[in-house]
């Protein structure tokens, strides 16, 4: 029998006032087992674990049962004072008595009663535990960054500058991401490419990080510390080692037909090309499905004028097989699709563009060589109307439940710019709010409009209608007057909400990351663990967890490194011991468990027994605890019950649910 | 103030929205083509209710100039469907004893020989119980 | 300590995977979204660790409702567990349906840890479905007690 | 290919060749309409009230007529399409109105949403198909530049009619295409007409018509064609110039039997 | 019956089996029992007929330990349990000289007494050299006749097919008594209210008397030891203050087996209660055939088992309601 001491936090008034802890140490102190019971206003303090010690020193408690918040809270503080008290870790089990019950409940007798319940579980659980000793498991001091936006740039490098082996994918030829496609950034105004091309240069000639463009992750297997990785570089037609870069090969190509990525589509590029001028590495790829050669077989030209003889067109994709110890997840973002908002006549009229087009448009390098034109006529427009939160805020199942964040700095920024470039444009911007926490935001989008005369409209647009002289008619709310207001514009543009890249969600069922239901990926803790994912190795960077700008990106992106860091420092892991465990003299050697392992943990041995008196040879499944991961999966398959999780035995969990159905 | 609050309750029930999921961006008022025959909008119809003022919305003319057309209800990016509630504040007037929208009489001198059976019809349906 | 004597409360046991769903809960009382305090809930590293001798015990102890939520298919965090899961819950609650036990006692949910609002829901219509159906005898009592 | 058809009130009376028109392409083009046996009026607007359900039962017995008969229902006028389409969905979905409104059928077997209901156009779009509606045109209207107009009853709300896309629909466009015309896009095409408003509110009706009809002539429609009545009426109404067809009689004039249908 | 003594003598002789697993005549004409034979003299006693219903793949666990080779008759369904035994590495294939045992249907003496022929001395046609079409009984209340058709045992008449899944050799000819649909019985339930279904369901359960036979005899139930007599589950107490066992026993036993119970019917053939216990085993097949694809347990010996195998596109569990 165990010597259980029972430990209720009142968490000020968090369980407290739902829950009446005297009442729940009353009625624990009758548990079997139960040696010693205390309520604390907060356990998790100094003077509340301070508590447990004495109390396991006066009653020589085995066993400790801590009714407070969710063990995913404070399961570590409560182990480690119990090992500074001298008793295993793994004695010490939790009552979720505030997430679980005073938080959710109001009724004060119902939650008390559940409280105790709860409590009864945890008791009848400890009563079963035994002393639980971690393994350890090594740490493969390389980490990967997936995606190679600002966001992945910026963590590789900060890992890589604390001396540890970094490797980027990228799937487009470049890396740059999202960021190499704007043309200024708010709230300073500085050239895009000014401040993060430097930052791909030094990425690419950092000696510690491998860059892999035109590549996906294509598997992942393995655990914290310890990940195996197969990278798929894909073909590019082209001998990285031998092309010098001299942009040949494209001037001649002869298929230009094909939509540029990097412009949006708003213009074409050759079927070899690299997708912009600052592109890193500055090596071309063959676009399969543009290329003429590819399709009939007769061209070749890039080959022939390729001096340095790098195009080849017998290129095949590649695999690369890498172990990792960390990885950082920095996928980045995309806008949605505007397909659910054809009154916006997005699909209908060319002058209707997105936030990230006019970047396009407004860039130098651009489909306009930078002047501000109309795509249809190219003539110069005089009136613009920007139109807020398309497809943000909408819980209609058309677009997104979340504010994307980022649109009404970027509209005041693009406003402002056109106001300064060009004075004879009159801009108009249609809003619901305007969002501007940050650091100097709220002053820049005031600059707008009392610098820069941008009109503010505070409404939504109902209808943009294309009129037969071209122009465009949009037909808004102006909430403040009161009224439906008609503005005939040369251009709309549309601040079309965020998503996480498609990929994300193939990545993440990689990593068993878990996702949210717009894609994002999700944080250890919302609050105290933001970069971390709940799948231990696995970091978040960038807009792939959430909405940010790129301020935030770098500030997330260093932090994701630090973490990953942390990792990699360590040489050994404690593992998990939580791990399955067969029964010698149970197991029927039949193979079942090894079928549904995961982590191909379990093996047979040919093993020496002694079954009450009789010796014999049998088949046995042992458990490698440096592979096991405590899932389970192989306690239930098992038919005679031989195979069992410690610290979630059969007896166990039994143990709780007869407490619970008592 | 406690027969408002049930009549709120009311169209609530009658219309089925929610106009609590309602953000206040005006997109019903950009979109709807009666707008400027309406005394109150379609996105204060939302207040309206929040705020227990029926009186003041059965007596609004909007109510008799509300289309149907659902453009507001196809658009409306938190599926409150304003139209809904404009129609639901109709049904509480045109239920109650001796109120109607259109008297008989005063019908003979809208018809003429193309009207349409189906305009008729609609149109007793919106206006009268 | 029982609140009201004539009133059916139902006993209903919640296994939540570790990862997913019992986050979920931890994310529905962080945002005070309230359910019947008849949910218990039991921690299980993953889904594929409910053994179905849990659930049927739960039942034999008096249990109305068992329920059990896991990662999304796809998503779990050992890769595979959830999918196993599925199969043997899919298999045993057929059997109990077979054998006439009411089948809404039982139910298999993903919730993710995000979906604190889908978890409170879940338990919130599954303790209306066990309401509905009322105290659990069939499964108390398979054999006739003479 | 047998349907069960419901015309409705207004194609008896006002609108008796918007439906002889489509009587005589349905024969030319290989499938039959069997009228709904005594079917009553659908009420012209779709009740919205959730506790409306006396107002939806004529629909609900013309839907359960054709799910005894196991086929599907079309319609032709746009408001019993629409009206009978939603109720249709309320039958399937709404188990509150689908249980009492069952009370008051007293059916055999209470209906719940079985019956397919399509629109006219639906037929051809999606059971007829357009390209094997162009081999079929014998006279092909060649040249003539056509404006659809649709109105709000076909398209909204979206997700209930899944007629085609609310916003950028291209169902008569395509049909145009496939009677051998060309169509011209212009953004009123799903504005209102003014519906029924335009009893008692005749100015209003008709600025908005004529809004409708200038947009379609600015792009170089030379006419507009509908499938509602009402929309005709009040089209009709506003003296911009601009012809005005139920899309049935370019249907029978491409097909050939426009004479037939007289 | 007598080629197989010739052939077992000859194995026995030249060394190429320790021992021969058969049935031997019991006390009553219609009740052999499985026998393990090591001499010539020995297998004087060995009989073959249609009273020899048991699988005698299970013993081949045992007998796999034993030095030498066991020359094994296996009829054709209980190769398929061998198979599973091998898949699961219970049973070592080297040891065993199979010889595959023509059958023509199995006979159940219940099914006998319940057509009124009581007090048997004497039984002829069950031998398996005949037709198999009639048995005549000698009683002591003078001769008696069935149809033998009419005395087969259920799963005789659901029969898997004439094929042997693994043998070293075949003797004697097999005749397919296929008659019956396999899963009629189970629809049949399926088809109930839930009221009917537990009714009875619970009627039949409350005659187990927990003697163990069902799984005792099965072959897929091959534990050493049974989860039901394990400390681990808390499930191992007989008294009479846990009943958990007594209830969830036949669930639990069903679902163990799931996925590698090949139907072969052996325990509802022991059940001295008469439980139809292979209505549990046979639900589970049918649901695995059609959510998960046919699967037939022993088939072969390296497919993946269904409850060990999954697609990402499974029935989701709520599937049972809708069905």
């Amino acid at each position: 029998m165990q010597r259980i001491g029972v430990f209720v936090c009142h968490c000020g008034s968090n369980i407290a006032a739902t829950v009446d802890v005297k009442k729940v140490v009353e009625m624990v102190a009758m548990e079997p087992g139960v040696v010693h019971a205390e309520d604390y206003q907060y356990m998790c303090s100094e003077a509340g674990q301070a508590k447990i010690a004495e109390a396991v020193k006066e009653k020589n408690l085995t066993g400790i049962v801590v009714c407070s918040c969710s063990p995913r809270m404070h399961e570590n503080t409560f182990r480690t004072a119990a090992k500074r008290a001298g008793i295993n870790p793994y004695m010490v089990e939790i009552a979720n008595i505030r997430e679980h019950c005073s938080w959710i409940h109001k009724n004060v007798e119902e939650a008390t009663e559940k409280a105790v319940i709860l409590a009864r579980a945890a008791i009848a659980k400890v009563n079963l535990n035994a002393p639980l000793f971690p393994g350890e498991s090594r740490v493969t001091k390389r980490a990967l960054v997936i995606g190679g936006g600002i966001a992945g740039i910026q963590t590789a490098l900060d890992i890589a500058d604390a001396g540890y082996e970094v490797d980027i994918v990228e799937k487009t030829p470049s890396i740059g991401g999202r960021m190499s496609q704007l043309d200024k950034t708010f709230p300073t105004l500085d050239c895009s490419a000014c401040i993060l091309t430097p930052k791909m240069v030094e990425a690419a000639a950092h000696e510690k990080i491998t860059i892999y463009t035109y590549s996906e992750v294509e598997k992942v297997s393995g655990f914290v510390g310890d990940f195996t990785v197969d990278i798929r570089k894909k073909a590019r037609s082209v001998d990285a080692n031998k092309c010098t870069g001299c942009g040949v090969c494209q001037e001649k190509c002869p298929s230009k037909k094909a939509p540029s990525e990097f412009n949006r589509g708003l213009n074409t590029r050759s079927a070899i090309y690299t997708p912009f001028a600052q592109a890193i590495p500055n090596v071309p790829v063959i676009d399969r499905d543009a290329c003429i050669k590819f399709k009939t077989g007769k061209c070749g030209v890039c080959e022939k004028v390729c001096q340095a003889g790098a195009i080849d067109y017998t290129q095949q994709d590649e695999i690369v097989t890498q172990k990792y110890g960390a990885i950082v997840v920095a996928t980045g973002f995309d806008t949605i699709k505007l397909d659910n908002y054809d009154e916006y006549a997005y699909n209908q009229s060319k002058d209707v563009i997105t936030s990230l087009e006019l970047e396009r448009i407004m860039n130098a390098a651009g489909p306009t060589k930078g002047h501000l034109e109309r795509l249809s006529d190219g003539k110069h427009p005089h009136e613009i109307v920007f139109v807020q939160c398309v497809g943000s805020r909408c819980s209609d199942n058309r677009g997104k439940s979340y504010c994307s964040k980022i649109c009404c700095m970027y509209t005041a920024k693009h406003a402002m710019l056109i106001r300064d470039k060009y004075p004879d444009v009159n801009v108009t911007v249609f809003y619901i709010d305007v969002r501007t926490p940050g650091k100097n935001f709220d002053e820049f989008y005031r600059r707008a409009v009392e610098e820069y005369g941008v009109n503010y409209v505070k409404g939504q647009v109902g209808k943009v209608i294309p009129q037969p002289n071209g122009k465009l008619l949009v037909q808004g709310s102006d909430l403040l007057d009161n009224k439906q207001i008609f503005k005939e514009a040369d251009m709309v543009v549309l601040a079309t909400a965020i998503e996480p890249e498609a990929s994300v969600r193939q990545i993440a069922t990689m990593l068993t990351a878990s996702i949210d239901t717009n894609n994002f990926l999700t944080e250890a803790h919302p609050k105290l663990r933001p970069v971390e994912s709940p799948t231990a190795g696995v970091f978040l960077s960038g807009v792939c967890q959430g909405p940010k700008d790129i301020p935030e990106t770098v500030a997330q992106a260093g932090a994701a490194a630090v973490k990953a860091i942390g990792l990699l420092a360590k040489d050994k892991l404690t593992t998990n011991p939580c791990t399955a465990k067969a029964d010698e003299l149970m197991c029927n050697g039949c193979s079942t468990c090894a079928n549904v392992c995961p982590y191909g943990a379990i093996s047979y041995e040919e093993k020496e027994v002694n079954d009450h008196g009789i010796r014999e040879t049998r088949r046995i499944a042992v458990v490698n605890n440096a592979l096991c991961q405590g899932c389970g999966a192989c306690t239930v398959t098992c038919p005679s019950g031989a195979m069992d999780l410690q610290g979630f035995s059969n007896r166990q969990i039994i143990a709780e649910v007869d407490a619970i159905c008592r | 103030m406690s027969s408002a609050k049930n009549q709120a309750e009311r169209i609530k029930e009658i219309s089925g929205v929610n106009p609590l999921k309602c953000m206040k961006c005006g997109k019903c008022s950009a979109t709807c083509p009666a707008f400027n025959e309406m005394d109150i909008k379609p996105h204060q119809f939302v207040s309206y209710v929040l705020n227990g003022d029926i009186d003041a919305l059965a007596n609004s003319k909007s109510l008799w100039k509300c289309l149907s057309c659902f453009a507001c209800v196809e658009r409306c990016p938190r599926d409150v469907q304003p139209g809904r509630l404009i129609d639901a504040a109709r049904q509480l007037v045109i239920r109650q004893k001796g109120q109607t929208g259109l008297a008989p009489e005063e019908i003979p001198e809208l018809l003429d020989e193309d009207l349409p059976q189906q305009l008729l019809m609609s149109a007793f349906r919106r206006y009268r119980r | 300590m029982s609140i009201n004597n004539e009133e059916f409360r139902p006993k209903i046991v919640a296994f939540c995977c570790n990862w997913c769903s019992y986050a979920g809960a931890d994310l529905a009382g962080s945002s005070r979204l309230a359910y019947p305090a008849d949910v218990k809930i039991i921690r299980v590293p993953c889904s594929c660790r409910v053994n179905p001798m849990f659930i049927l015990r739960a039942f034999e102890k008096g249990a109305d409702g068992v329920i059990i939520c896991g990662c999304h298919p796809g998503d779990c965090h050992y890769s595979t567990g959830n999918y196993y899961a599925r199969r043997r819950m899919t298999l045993l609650f057929s059997m109990l349906d077979y054998m006439g036990v009411e089948n809404g006692r039982t139910r298999v949910e993903w919730v993710s840890a995000a979906e604190g609002v889908k978890f409170s829901q879940t338990m919130n219509e599954f303790v209306e479905k066990i309401h509905s159906l009322g105290e659990n005898v069939r499964l108390g009592d398979l054999r006739c007690k003479n | 290919m047998k349907y069960t058809y419901y015309p409705g009130c207004t194609l008896r009376t006002k609108a008796k060749d918007l439906d002889a028109y489509a009587r005589a392409s349905a024969k030319a083009l290989g499938f039959e309409l069997e009228e709904v046996e005594n079917w009553q009026c659908c009420g012209g607007v779709y009740p919205l009230g959730t506790d409306e359900i006396a107002s939806k039962l004529s629909s609900v017995r013309a839907l359960n007529e054709a799910k005894e008969k196991g086929q599907d229902l079309v319609t032709l006028c746009s408001a019993c399409h629409h009206v009978i389409k939603r109720v249709n969905n309320d039958m399937k979905n709404n188990d509150d109105i689908r249980t009492r409104a069952n009370n008051y059928m007293q059916l055999e077997t209470p209906y719940a949403g079985e019956t397919n209901v399509l629109h006219f156009l639906e037929v051809l779009r999606d059971k007829v198909g357009f390209d094997t509606l162009k081999e079929k045109v014998v006279n092909p209207l060649t040249g003539k530049k056509i404006g659809a107009y649709y109105g709000c009853l076909l398209l909204r709300p979206g997700k209930v009619l899944g007629f085609d896309n609310p916003e950028n629909p291209t169902i008569i466009e395509d049909f145009i295409r496939a009677i051998g015309a060309t169509p011209v896009v212009y953004p009123y095409r799903n504005e209102c007409c003014g519906g029924y408003i335009s009893l008692r509110e005749k100015e209003m009706a008709k600025n908005m018509c004529d809004k409708i009809k200038e947009s379609a002539s600015g792009f170089g429609a030379e006419m507009l064609i509908t499938a509602c009545p009402l929309c005709m009426y009040n089209l009709n109404k506003s003296e911009a110039e601009l012809p005005v067809y139920y899309f049935t009689e370019l249907l029978a004039e491409a097909l050939g039997v426009k004479e037939e249908a007289k | 019956m007598q080629e197989l003594i010739n052939r077992a003598k000859e194995l026995l002789a030249n060394g190429t089996v320790a021992r021969v697993l058969g049935w031997k005549a019991g006390d009553l004409p219609y009740n052999p029992e499985p026998a393990f034979f090591t001499t010539a003299e020995e297998l004087d006693n060995f009989v073959y007929n249609g009273f020899c219903g048991a699988n005698l793949s299970k013993y081949m666990i045992a007998a796999s330990k034993l030095e030498g080779k066991t020359m094994v008759c296996l009829k054709p369904c209980d190769t398929y349990s061998f198979n599973q035994l091998i898949k699961e590495h219970r049973v070592d294939r080297e040891k065993a000289y199979i010889v595959g045992v023509g059958c023509k249907g199995k006979l159940s003496i219940e099914k006998v007494k319940d057509l009124g022929i009581k007090g048997i001395t004497a039984v002829s046609g069950a031998e398996m050299s005949d037709d198999a079409e009639t048995l005549t009984f000698q009683t002591i209340y003078g001769d008696k006749s069935c149809a033998y058709a009419d005395a087969m045992l259920e799963r005789c008449h659901v029969c898997k097919g004439k094929e042997h899944m693994v043998y070293d050799e075949l003797i004697g000819e097999s005749k397919d008594t296929k008659d019956a649909e396999r899963f009629a019985e189970v629809e049949k339930i399926e088809a109930m209210s839930p009221a009917e279904k537990f009714a009875f369901f619970q009627k039949e359960l409350s005659k187990c008397i927990r003697c163990n036979a069902c799984r005792n005899v099965c072959p897929a139930c091959s534990c050493r030891k049974c989860v039901f007599d394990s400390t681990k589950f808390d499930s191992a107490q007989k008294a009479n203050v846990d009943s958990f066992e007594e209830k969830m026993f036949h669930i639990i036993r069903a679902f163990h087996v799931a996925g590698r119970c090949t139907d072969c019917g052996e325990c509802s053939r022991v059940c001295p209660q008469g439980i139809p216990l292979h209505l549990f085993n046979r639900k589970f097949i049918k649901d695995i055939d059609e959510l998960y694809g046919e699967y037939q347990a022993g088939a072969d010996t390296d497919s993946k088992a269904p409850l060990t195998n999954f697609t990402f596109d499974d029935a989701e569990p709520s599937i049972v309601t809708k069905r």
